[in-house]
């Protein structure tokens, strides 16, 4: 299960967008250490992110998450993958999106890049 | 030279802050309130498809757009002056237009369940000064709102609960997030269940605890009942929620009974719940068109009236469903926090872009028009989360238009083109 | 501009005009003598047999602020109704509720000129004033409301009468308000503790003292501040059966207090404050014994508050009545509990002709207007709590013709045949009097010398109608009353035209009069107390407040 | 008979008011209906080729309408059939008649319904048969049948009529419903928050929300109203 949220680092680098700071505070995913360590992880390892509404390359984080939940800072590589619907609300579904989460050798993509493919 | 400052990161709209004129920094303010106002790299100059222009050559090319679009989605909002929003109203009502702000991704179900229930809130002062309880639901104020908990709610000295000591703090969350860790109790939550947890605290503290099954969203009946015990021996409880409820499974819904919670927590004691907003004028973004027009968000002009359906007129509908031809976007970053489907449509039509710094709306941006940076460089009425207004001001001068100027213009040329 | 209205029928109350035939002159906005102006340059207005009047001042609303607001935004059922398109003028839409602008627009077609906003949160004054920024066409001022206001409380129970008329002077600066406005004294703080004052002698959580020395403190130091309006007091014990009693004594404080300009004491909406019987089931009129209390005094007016059949908003600082409403209707219910200063609440309800209770307060509503002397009742809905505004025309209708009562009370539950006099009152206004009643009596206890009549000096703000006074019959002719002041022919604010035939023609922005009584009093007696108390607030003392720059036209009244 | 095709591919929303009555006046009054594109009030023909068959109360749509809104608003009588998808405000208050929609419908689907019958054989969106922002009543008569999966947001506040769905649906089906039937013969999420009265029979598995009584055949409530519903197994 996929959410999404603001963090203290994505929330100071907010606007600086096109920055190397912004670019680590928002392409990662915390794990919680025990899907972290039975995905065979090491700090710094990218993970690929999958939804039934997208896929994305992030760097894999541990955390004290409990397990079975992951957490990527709201942003754009969050967005690549969450739930657009906004079932009547005008509100997408940012929190709680089932995904499969696998490791990876592609690289991370820039936010430059991530705006080229959509 | 040291003056007061006003902050404009978050919904706390801290006014207690320093600048040092020279220095060029702030004391006092957290990390997201000093970042606010450390010198960044800036948009150098307004521009027509990446040419740097004049700000009135920009705003007549962007007049133009608006003009000719058959419907303009005018979007963001939340991080400018309530002065600039009433002319984006106006202005979006002249081209009958979309208006829609950050909200509508971010608390907008909360006005959803303001609808259905109202909203028997407080002001932060009145949580600070008489609240023995309080809730964090689905917020994380240590990373969101970093000085909420020593100036508003955790470790504030209010007139009646004098610290820290005096105060029950208890987060109901579904990860153990920072502020989780200073918490008297954490409960947590299934993700997705906190329309259920609701219900259930509803059922005990109404005396019907024994339909309650032993397990509710992850939560055991046990603990439950502690919580409901706590609440309605409160003297005075306040629920602070933030997008844990309205952005995850439930959203309005999971509010609303929220709402309905408080309501019958009333009955025996006082409690108010308050909507942690994010921008720090959010809130502004949809007081401002709630008495210029009638509704807060999701406002269509196209038939000269205004007409409000999230389901359709929030700028995630509209973009996804293909329902605009053009669009400006004021003082936020869709781009960067819409869905992919949505931005696709804004890589596809023309956009218009005001804001003080280069983000990834930028990118696609045909029309870039710079602004100066309110609370540093302009003045402006701002509206804290708890809908208090509070002058945010200018310390610094700058060569930068701010957003009530450029729109200011930009209203004018629009009335010039449609005669 | 000049402008030269020929001929119309003048009714002047003020001046003691009365049906005359005679000419208006104005210049600069003002109304000058016919010496003053030069016949060439003048736009003349043919007003020949029709009624000219001041334009209406509205006293008592809520119009602008986080009440109205917040009301509007949980109730996007009654914005839906739209009013008119965009075209020159904004667009507007709201069935009872209204935005910013349909309030300008539509006191403008009424032929009002002057709205007052009767509640204005301390800390969210700024609010106030930019919706008040936002309502083209009006003058408009705010009350800030100061009866549970933990500096007021606290100068109540210290017995220090100086500091709280500093005090007052303070808050008037920083609010830019215009006078003291009083509701639910001490009942509001203890809500706070999930309680209420219902009666004058209940003490007050924290603070040892009770609503009736917070009424008689603030009617002090109002005196003796001479502030131009008096205390604006929503009486304790709002909506419940039997509270008639309880306005009575308040109404009674004002004994021994003398203003020769206006009264010392206004009560206000007492529709909602004039309940006998114990439940709703045995609830009776209280207005008859009211009427016999304000008609004995010299010294308090009162508002109606007269509930209109259709939707409402209920809105008010007395936030725990607002929440026993809530309870009773099982409606949506928003509440705003304000730092150290008072509370509101917000509920949506409507009045239906047939439910007994809503026929008792709409007839107790007429009853006062009927019952209590022309001088010293002033109509009002207590928009949007009684109702909209824009039926005005009804109420002057309806109090000008028992003919028209008779057939409304055909149509309104039988309950008030026998729990109200209104089917046995005879009584029925002249036009003069409805005109007072709207005019010079609502600017006289504002201390607004130069609204509400149309002497030499007055602002021009002018409204015509398309009737002859000296034919008209109102007694029988309701219906034409009743239809000619909702459209007025010409309204005229500050010598411009703004309404003709009942149609916007130009949009104007009007003043905002706030009181400064600085000069009276000495502000150091409590810095002190302000900045040692304002560790309570959650924002600075130096951030507290409105600046006159902010405000689009203020204009200062100096005491 | 009338038959309407989409002549353009619609930049932006369109907005068509229209009812069976339509079908009934004559074929210039019909090319000259207002609709809105955008900004601009446009006449019907400007969006659509227009032919009309007789004077039966039947209006055919043919082609993409998914863009197409509030068609069938307020409609009394007579005959919808829409050949593919509809936009949002499908027979949204509506009082009598039918529409048949082959294709999927969006949101807002017979919206403060009174009475009347709608198909979809397609799927359908969220907010079917629910009150507007603000109102207190939904749908109160009639039926609405999704042969399809359905959204979130079902006969909320619902005080009469049906609906039935023989897919799956989403959250929050009959939230404060008073009156009326529900049926959904596959799975869905939130049941029954708030309700009142009304029965609501389920097929596959849902989730009800903790605070009904359970019963032998099902469950009760919401006690948190004080409430009388019925939820049950759809036998």
């Amino acid at each position: 299960m996929l959410i999404t949220g603001r963090t203290l680092d994505q929330g100071a680098t907010v606007e600086e967008k096109l920055t190397e700071e912004y670019f680590k505070a928002v392409s990662y995913v915390e794990l919680s250490e025990e899907d972290f360590n039975a995905l065979n992880l090491q700090e710094g390892d990218r993970v690929k992110v999958k939804t039934d509404f997208g896929e994305v390359v992030v760097f894999a984080k541990k955390s004290n998450l409990p397990k079975g939940l992951a957490f990527i800072p709201m942003g754009p590589y969050a967005n690549q993958v969450i739930d657009p619907a906004t079932d009547g609300t005008g509100m997408p579904q940012y929190k709680g999106v089932k995904a499969v989460i696998e490791k990876t050798d592609e690289n991370v993509k820039s936010v430059k890049e991530l705006l080229e493919a959509i | 030279m040291e003056v007061n400052v006003v902050c404009t990161f978050c919904g706390s709209v801290c006014d207690d802050g320093i600048f040092d004129t020279e220095k060029f920094k702030t004391k006092r303010l957290c990390k997201l309130g000093s970042s606010k106002f450390s010198k960044k790299e800036r948009i150098k100059s307004p521009m027509i498809d990446g040419k740097e222009v004049s700000y009135e050559e920009a705003i007549a090319k962007a007049a133009e757009i608006l003009v000719n679009a058959k419907r303009p989605l005018l979007y963001g909002w939340a991080s400018t002056v309530n002065e600039a929003i009433r002319l984006g109203i106006i202005l979006t009502e002249k081209v009958r237009g979309v208006y829609d702000q950050c909200a509508s991704v971010c608390h907008a179900p909360s006005i959803l369940a303001v609808i259905e229930e109202g909203l028997p809130a407080g002001t932060l002062g009145s949580i600070k000064n008489r609240a023995d309880v309080v809730v964090f639901w689905g917020c994380n104020p240590m990373e969101a709102h970093p000085r909420h908990g020593m100036r508003y709610s955790i470790s504030a000295k209010g007139l009646l609960v004098k610290d820290r000591k005096e105060r029950k703090v208890i987060v109901v969350d579904v990860r153990e997030t920072r502020t989780a860790r200073q918490a008297d109790l954490f409960v947590q939550v299934k993700p997705g269940y906190d329309y259920l947890v609701f219900s259930a605290l509803r059922a005990i503290i109404s005396g019907n605890a024994d339909v309650v099954p032993d397990e509710v969203g992850g939560v055991s009946k046990d603990k439950l009942i502690e919580l409901a015990d706590i609440m309605k021996n409160a003297k005075y409880g306040a629920i602070l929620y933030g997008l844990g409820l309205t952005q995850s499974r439930g959203r309005d819904r999971n509010v609303e009974n929220a709402i309905k919670l408080i309501q019958l927590l009333n009955r025996y004691t006082r409690w108010v719940i308050l909507p942690m907003r994010g921008h720090y004028n959010v809130t502004g973004a949809g007081e401002v068109p709630a008495w210029e027009c009638g509704y807060q968000y999701a406002i269509d002009f196209s038939r000269g009236y205004p007409r409000f359906y999230p389901n359709e007129f929030s700028a995630v509908e509209v973009l996804k469903r293909g329902d605009c031809d053009a669009a400006l976007i004021i003082a936020s970053d869709p781009v960067a926090h819409f869905p992919k489907e949505a931005v696709k449509k804004l890589k596809e039509i023309p956009v218009i872009q005001i804001d003080p710094f280069p983000n990834m709306t930028t990118l696609v941006a045909n029309v870039v028009i710079p602004s100066a940076i309110y609370g540093l460089e302009a003045e402006g009425t701002a509206y804290r989360m708890d809908v208090i207004p509070i002058r945010v001001k200018k310390i610094i001068d700058t060569e930068y238009w701010s957003d009530e100027k450029i729109l200011e213009e930009l209203l004018k040329k629009v009335e010039e083109l449609m005669g | 501009m000049m402008l030269h209205i020929k001929n119309g029928i003048v009714i002047d109350p003020k001046n003691k005009v009365i049906k005359e035939k005679m000419d208006i002159f104005v210049k600069d906005g003002k109304i000058v003598e016919e010496s003053e102006i030069k016949k060439d340059e003048c736009k003349v207005i043919d007003a020949t047999n029709k009624l000219v009047v001041a334009g209406g001042v509205d006293m008592h609303a809520h119009i602008a602020g986080s009440k109205i607001n917040t009301g509007r935004s949980m109730r996007p059922e009654e914005m839906r109704p739209v009013r008119s398109k965009a075209n020159k003028f904004r667009a507007t839409v709201g069935r009872t509720l209204l935005t910013a602008p349909a309030i300008g627009y539509e006191y403008a077609k009424m032929g009002y000129t002057t709205a007052f906003e009767a509640a204005q949160p301390p800390i969210g004054a700024l609010h106030t004033h930019e919706e008040l920024d936002s309502i083209p066409m009006v003058d408009k001022a705010a009350l800030p409301v100061f009866g549970n206001w933990h500096f007021v409380l606290k100068y109540v129970a210290e017995k220090d009468l100086e500091k709280l008329k500093t005090f007052i002077a303070w808050a008037l600066e920083r609010t830019k308000g215009y006078g003291v406005k009083v509701v639910n004294p001490g009942g509001v703080e203890a809500w706070m503790y999930g309680k209420n004052c219902r009666n004058l002698d209940d003490e007050v959580p924290g603070f040892n003292i009770t609503p009736r020395e917070i009424i008689t403190s603030l009617i002090k130091a109002v005196e003796e501040l001479r502030l131009t309006h008096c205390t604006h007091i929503h009486c304790n014990n709002l909506g419940n059966p039997g509270n008639y009693q309880t306005t009575i004594e308040t109404i009674k404080l004002a004994s021994g207090f003398k203003n020769d300009k206006r009264p010392v004491l206004h009560v206000t909406h007492v529709q909602f404050n004039a309940y006998a019987g114990t439940t709703w089931r045995d609830a009776k009129s209280g207005a008859e014994e009211i009427a016999k209390v304000v008609n004995k005094m010299d010294n308090v007016t009162i508002d109606m508050g007269q509930p209109i059949f259709g939707t409402a908003t209920a809105m008010t600082g007395d936030a725990p009545f607002q929440f026993t409403l809530h309870r009773l209707l099982g409606a949506k219910w928003s509440n705003k509990d304000s730092e150290v200063e008072g509370g509101a609440g917000i509920v949506p309800l409507v009045y239906l002709p047939k439910n007994p209770v809503h026929a008792l307060q709409w007839a107790i509503g007429l009853e006062l207007g009927l019952l209590i002397d022309s001088d010293k009742v002033v109509i009002t809905t207590d928009y949007p709590n009684g109702g909209p505004f824009t039926e005005y025309p009804y109420i002057m209708a309806m109090l000008m013709s028992k003919k028209m009562r008779e057939k409304e009370l055909e149509r309104v539950s039988p309950y008030v045949q026998k729990a109200t006099s209104l089917p046995a009152i005879d009584t029925e206004k002249t036009l003069e009097e409805v005109i007072h009643m709207t005019r010079d009596l609502p600017a006289k206890i504002l201390g607004l010398e130069n609204k509400g009549h149309l002497g030499v000096g007055a602002d021009a703000d002018i409204a015509i109608y398309d009737i002859n006074p000296l034919e008209i019959d109102p007694s029988n002719d309701y219906e034409l009353i009743n239809k000619a002041f909702r459209r007025a022919m010409y309204t005229i604010k500050g010598g411009e035209i703004i309404v003709k035939d009942g149609e916007l023609v130009k949009e104007v922005w009007g003043k905002t009069y706030w009181v400064d009584v600085r000069s009276k009093v000495e502000l150091e007696a409590i810095k002190a107390d302000l900045e040692d108390y304002f560790k309570y607030y959650s924002v600075e003392l130096q951030n507290y407040g409105v600046e006159e720059r902010w405000i689009r036209m203020p204009e200062r009244i100096v005491l | 008979m009338l038959i309407l095709k989409p002549k353009v591919d619609f930049v932006v929303n369109v907005e068509a008011e229209i009812t069976p009555e339509l079908a009934t006046k004559d074929l210039e009054e019909i090319k000259k209906f207002k609709v809105y594109y955008g900004k601009e009030e446009v006449e019907l023909e400007k969006l659509f080729e227009i032919s009309k068959q007789g004077n039966e109360k039947k209006i055919v749509l043919e082609g993409d309408f998914s863009k197409v809104k509030w068609i069938g608003y307020k409609m009394e009588d007579g005959e919808i059939v829409v050949k593919g998808n509809v936009g949002s405000h499908c027979g949204a208050c509506m009082k009598g008649g039918k529409i048949v929609v082959e294709g999927n419908a969006d949101d807002w689907l017979g919206a403060e319904m009174s009475g009347g019958e709608i198909v979809v054989k397609g799927n359908a969106g969220n907010l079917i048969g629910c009150p507007y922002h603000g109102d207190t009543t939904g749908m109160t008569g009639g039926k609405i049948v999704i042969e399809g999966n359905a959204g979130n947001y079902i006969g909320e506040r619902m005080n009469g009529g049906e609906i039935e769905i023989k897919g799956n649906a989403g959250d929050f089906i009959g939230t404060e419903m008073r009156n009326g039937k529900i049926v959904i013969h596959g799975s869905c999420g939130f049941v029954g928050g708030d309700m009142r009265g009304g029965e609501i029979l389920i097929g596959g598995d849902f989730e009800i929300v903790p605070s009904f009584k359970k019963t032998e055949d099902g469950y009760v409530g919401d006690l948190n109203v004080k409430g009388e519903g019925v939820v049950k197994k759809l036998q």
